[in-house]
């Protein structure tokens, strides 16, 4: 039998009321902003929001205190993200140091990185994106070619890395590299390094999306010189440390909620009316919403107890995409779209933000058939 | 999973699994699981019952579904456990249920001495193989459980696409004191319309995961053009497909099964048996698509799940019936209502209980 | 830029003057056919129907008339199946010989094979089954095992044929088998042979499908004595004249009506109401369905004029199966088959026979993924 | 195709191909399909036009669509169609045209020797680069064309996703004779409305033309793994769903092309635009799955015609809009009149006029 259990997700009073203060500050702080802000969802980036949330001390939740984290539990950080989802909170600012380059330097960082770094970033003070794609490497990560060449004090690195979110307003990027000259060995021959976004040579252009919306850059390293204390973890254990990241990144409620507000909208929208079409399509996307987070909160339940559920994270991204791409597609078909009616502007603007938006879904954190791939190999079809 | 529960799947899968050798021949079957004691899990111990947590007897009836067991063994679940709360004998033989439309309660009338009913029981399950068959019915705002013997009812047998026994029965009957009980509150003809649809989703998300299995296997033994089909990136990405839909429908059940004891929470059945049923559909489309011609055929065991699974997806409400309903829940709670609605259903504080 | 062109459909008062004759003919011949029995389509068996169609002159119709034929239109063909199709007559007896056989026998048949089987065939008398999958080959055709030993006064040929439809009931079989030991050769070493089912050593065995119905059959031939005037064209051909017929069998009406009477019954079950979901969903249906018969005339039209339109033909069977495929899942969200209201009888039933028949839709003909590989390669993919 | 359309379509092609270097700059794209008389392809030669068949000029919007031009070509083209109609003085400048919803017609007074007019014209096309507005009213169950010049009406400029200018215009306004003209019986607001929407059927239909190639162009270059992602099979039965989608669109826009002449026929252009517009959005998906990351910026040329794509897809009725009005047509035929409608529709026997 192929084992594809999702074991019962945790439960606890604790978390429960942690979400009601969550909720509560949420309710202060995010009052007034547009649903179409809110749709960005965790695109949107404010600082000062990602500030007043680091004084809440719920930036870095799970992380031990002494590097200014909160020592929560696994399942309170999920209810933190879910709510500020939920709510439409602007958390880019401080989202991929939170999710990914915290986490990351907690487990593989030096001492010296960790206290410089980790209190910055619960405080909300610091910001991070991630140097992965290149022009020819997509979903082909090891084929990188940027390189830090090792030299006496450090590296010299040059190359070019593409699609990196908010690299415009970040202080630091976790950099993907190779440090090898020795192309044979794609895997081994990558590290990680820990870029001060403002050392001489590096370039951010901005590459502007469909909407013209300025997310991501283009960040081009020409003989940066960065010091030797910059590298993490060991030499060579790049790929591994990637790897180990990514079953974090597929499942959370960032993989299924990215246009809840479109189906938040679409409710707003069909007040009034009494129809078995408006019934039936927001019931059936509701029962996607509350079987596919059930999913997403076993997969948490998992990780937090060590596990490795690389298959279980992959189903849930990709019924996730499928979710959130869905969502406005049967929006579509049930307010008449070609007449962009007054009444319903804020759902016509949260749409239309949306339908600029969904395609990527079924790219970022591994495309389509990449995850189904994954899917397969743990069938053990490869 | 702790010990007694993984005993109790252990031993239910290897007799499932050894009836499944032969899969119509319902006596057998229902003999062998009346055997282990399987129709009393849900009793409480006074009544000669196994009083098992709700989940643990809900995995029963989804291993029923996995290894397409050939008795009805959800229904005399839920059957004899009404007889129970009613404080009436358990059927020593086989007991079956049968439900209305929530919408459309059967009406009980009080005359002299006598209980009146009048109604229709549509499609009721395994009649022809009961000797008692329980329905839920309201009078003066009370639920009472009705307890009949299938040979004093109008019968017009029929079967569902899977050959499974579905007889509708016309109601037009003078009932004694103790063919007509009084049950809690909370046991309605609701909660029974729910119970039932509660039973076929874990029934659908164990048939899934045999249809995944299956499909899987075949696609790694059959070869096309040289090789296995399974080597072929296209038929790989739909097996992956086919996985996530067996997934999300196990997903489903298992939330499904908190709502068991919570009024409260009741729309995640809703949400379940939605779900469950769109995940039948589209797991079916590509298990068929895999396997190609020899899908088709009645010899092949494929057939057996695949009718079972249109079938169960229309029983107990299908999914435009549950989407609606919860459509309806959504949207009377308003926008702001939809996320508190979602997480308060979703977190049980007290944990699943029995 | 690729040609995916589907030019102009040929138009003609003559084959929408027959078009009327049709339907007074089919009004009568199938007064009193129930709705279920309409569904069946093209595999509703029917000798009576057949007969008395190949009296009106409808089989065969566009063949010479020394073979029995009208010397009709292809246009007037078209207009005759999908009337045929539409109306659901019972066509199963004499479709695969209109079809596939006696086109088969006109272009590469000996004149005594013509002489001898077309003018049965127009009469309604002569109905065929063809032998072309086997355990071993299902897509993969050129995998075929059965094999026809060449012996001085013909072939004994051996093996066993699967989804044999109708074979029980067929007075010929046209047979794809091997004519060489040659298995390197997998193409050229292949021919066709014309098989009297009444030979000695034919058992023919029926194969159920998921409705319990019997179409299908399992042909085995042990040591079948063939004379050498069974041959069809030259020997080592049998791959090519498959190959020529496959346009034709892709992109007719038959690829896209087969659940034209569940729509039917749904629109009937619909009566009264007046909702938005009712009205879009039979709205989308009909949008499919018109479009689509645009390009499948249009392939008509091109294989009228001697085009080979292999892309375009696999296009109008891939987005027809789709269609056929999706009509009963639409229905289902449209109807509540939960409760089988007496009042909707017909439609149930004819929903349920569908349902258990679509899933062989996108496998019959070419399954889905070489119907998509072949429009690949007309892509220029592969 | 005879000889004089694909001269012309040849000619446009290469404008058009030309045009494409400056995307941006609509006032060169306006001088140069102009000075090849492409606006007047529809307009009678007594009028000065070139009086070209209709699927002719249909031909030309379509080639327009593919080559992504930056001039409203199609609405000037029925601007002065209807002008020429209406017996009046073909616009030297650009003219445009506005719409109601065709339920919800304008409605002309007379009042003295004045007409007056009072409505909303929402989102019209161009009519920043427009020296002349079209449109049509109701006066007494007559259709009246209206002649009216854009700074003298109240707008509140905007654009569509993909920039093209969409104002919405309020109309409270005195117009003189020789702005109301008299128009035939069946060149009405509706006739007007499904023009628009016979328009972007083209102009769907030539995108998605262009969208599959550069699709499959892309596919055939972009590398991973070693090697171009088109030799994935996963990539290759994508690019053949992306396939069946630009060719029913095409198909359908070609159907509807017989519907411009005859009102009997106007279900066609309904079922034209909605199925266009389904194929657009599930084209657009697997165009973005294989572009990947690059398809999602604003500086690769797939963005350009995603834009265009989605709005055009909304613009004069969305598939929502269309499939209920055709479904409205269909459900009053009843079941045993959906065939017999679907082939009179079909079928022309006269075939198409111009």
């Amino acid at each position: 039998m192929i084992d594809l259990s999702f074991p019962t997700p945790p439960e606890s009073q604790q978390a429960e009321s942690f979400r009601e203060q969550v909720r509560d500050f949420l309710a202060t702080e995010l009052a007034g902003r547009t649903p179409l802000q809110r749709v960005e969802s965790w695109m949107g980036f404010d600082a000062g929001f990602s500030r007043r949330l680091g004084e809440q001390g719920w930036i870095g939740l799970t992380w031990p205190k002494q590097y200014g984290g909160s020592e929560r539990s696994a399942l309170e950080r999920y209810v933190l993200l879910e709510e500020l989802l939920a709510a439409g909170a602007p958390v880019a600012a401080h989202w991929i140091a939170d999710r990914q380059s915290g986490p990351l330097l907690l487990r593989y960082g030096t001492e010296a990185q960790k206290q410089a770094i980790l209190p910055r970033i619960t405080r909300g003070e610091c910001f991070f994106c991630i140097g992965m794609s290149e022009p020819d490497s997509g979903s082909d990560l090891a084929a990188a070619r940027t390189y830090a060449e090792p030299v006496d004090d450090g590296f010299i690195v040059n190359g070019t890395k593409l699609w990196t979110t908010y690299g415009h307003k970040a202080h630091y990027m976790v950099l993907f590299c190779r440090t090898s000259r020795d192309h044979e060995d794609r895997h081994g021959g990558t590290s990680q390094l820990l870029i001060d976004l403002t050392l001489p040579g590096i370039t951010i252009r901005p590459i502007h999306d469909l909407s013209g919306a300025h997310h991501f850059n283009e960040v081009v390293f020409e003989n940066v010189q960065v010091p030797r204390d910059a590298l993490i973890g060991e030499m060579g254990d790049g790929w591994n440390q990637v790897l180990s990241e990514l079953a974090f990144e597929r499942s959370g409620p960032d993989r299924f909620l990215s246009t809840l507000w479109v189906l938040i909208e679409l409710i707003r929208a069909l007040q009034g009316r009494d129809d078995d079409q408006s019934r039936i399509a927001v019931g059936r996307l509701a029962a996607h919403l509350m079987s596919l987070r059930r999913l997403s909160r076993s997969v948490a339940g998992m990780l937090q107890r060590g596990e490795n559920p690389t298959l279980q994270a992959a189903i849930v991204k990709d019924l996730g995409a499928l979710l959130e791409q869905d969502i406005p597609d049967i929006a579509r078909q049930l307010v008449d779209t070609g007449r962009a009616d007054a009444a319903h502007r804020d759902f016509f603007q949260v749409l239309h933000y949306a339908v600029q938006q969904v395609p990527a879904f079924s790219l970022r954190g591994g495309t389509r058939e990449i995850l189904r791939g994954i899917i397969a190999r743990g069938l053990g079809l490869r | 999973m702790d010990d007694s529960r993984s005993l109790l799947l252990d031993t239910a899968g290897r007799l499932f699994a050894e009836l499944r050798e032969t899969p119509d021949d319902t006596d057998a079957a229902w003999r062998r699981v009346a055997g282990l004691g399987l129709p009393l899990a849900l009793v409480d111990e006074a009544h000669g019952g196994f009083d098992l947590p709700v989940a643990d007897a809900l995995a029963v009836v989804r291993l029923a579904g996995q290894y397409a067991l050939a008795a009805p063994l959800g229904e005399a679940l839920l059957a004899n456990r009404l007889l129970a709360e009613a404080g009436a004998d358990i059927a020593e033989g086989r007991p079956t249920l049968a439900v209305t439309d929530p919408h459309n309660p059967l009406e009980l009338n009080r005359d002299g001495d006598h209980w009146w009913v009048h109604g229709r029981l549509p499609a009721a399950p395994w009649v022809e193989n009961a000797e008692v068959v329980v329905t839920i019915a309201r009078h003066d705002r009370q639920n009472r459980l009705l307890v009949l013997a299938p040979d004093s009812l109008a019968a017009t047998p029929g079967t569902n696409l899977a050959d499974q026994p579905r007889t509708d029965l016309t109601l037009d009957l003078a009932l004694d004191d103790h063919q007509v009980r009084e049950l809690p509150k909370t046991l309605g003809p609701q909660w029974l319309f729910e119970s039932g649809a509660l039973l076929r989703c874990q029934e659908i998300a164990g048939a899934l995961a045999t249809v995944l299995d299956m499909t899987v296997q075949y696609a790694g033994e059959r070869v096309q053009f040289g090789k296995p089909i399974a080597r072929q990136q296209a038929i790989q990405q739909q097996l992956a497909v086919l996985a996530t839909q067996a997934a999300i429908a196990a997903g489903a059940a298992d939330m499904a099964v908190d709502a068991f004891h919570d009024p409260r929470r009741h729309a995640l059945i809703a949400a379940a048996k939605a779900r469950c049923g769109e995940a039948a559909g589209q797991a079916l489309a590509i298990a068929h698509q895999v396997h190609g011609a020899i899908g088709m055929t009645r010899e092949y065991r494929l057939n057996l799940y695949s009718r079972r699974l249109w079938s169960w997806r229309d029983e107990f409400g299908s999914e435009r019936y549950w989407q609606a309903r919860l459509g309806e829940q959504v949207l009377a709670r308003g926008a702001d209502g939809l996320w508190p609605f979602i997480t308060e259903l979703g977190s049980s504080t007290e944990g699943a209980r029995q």
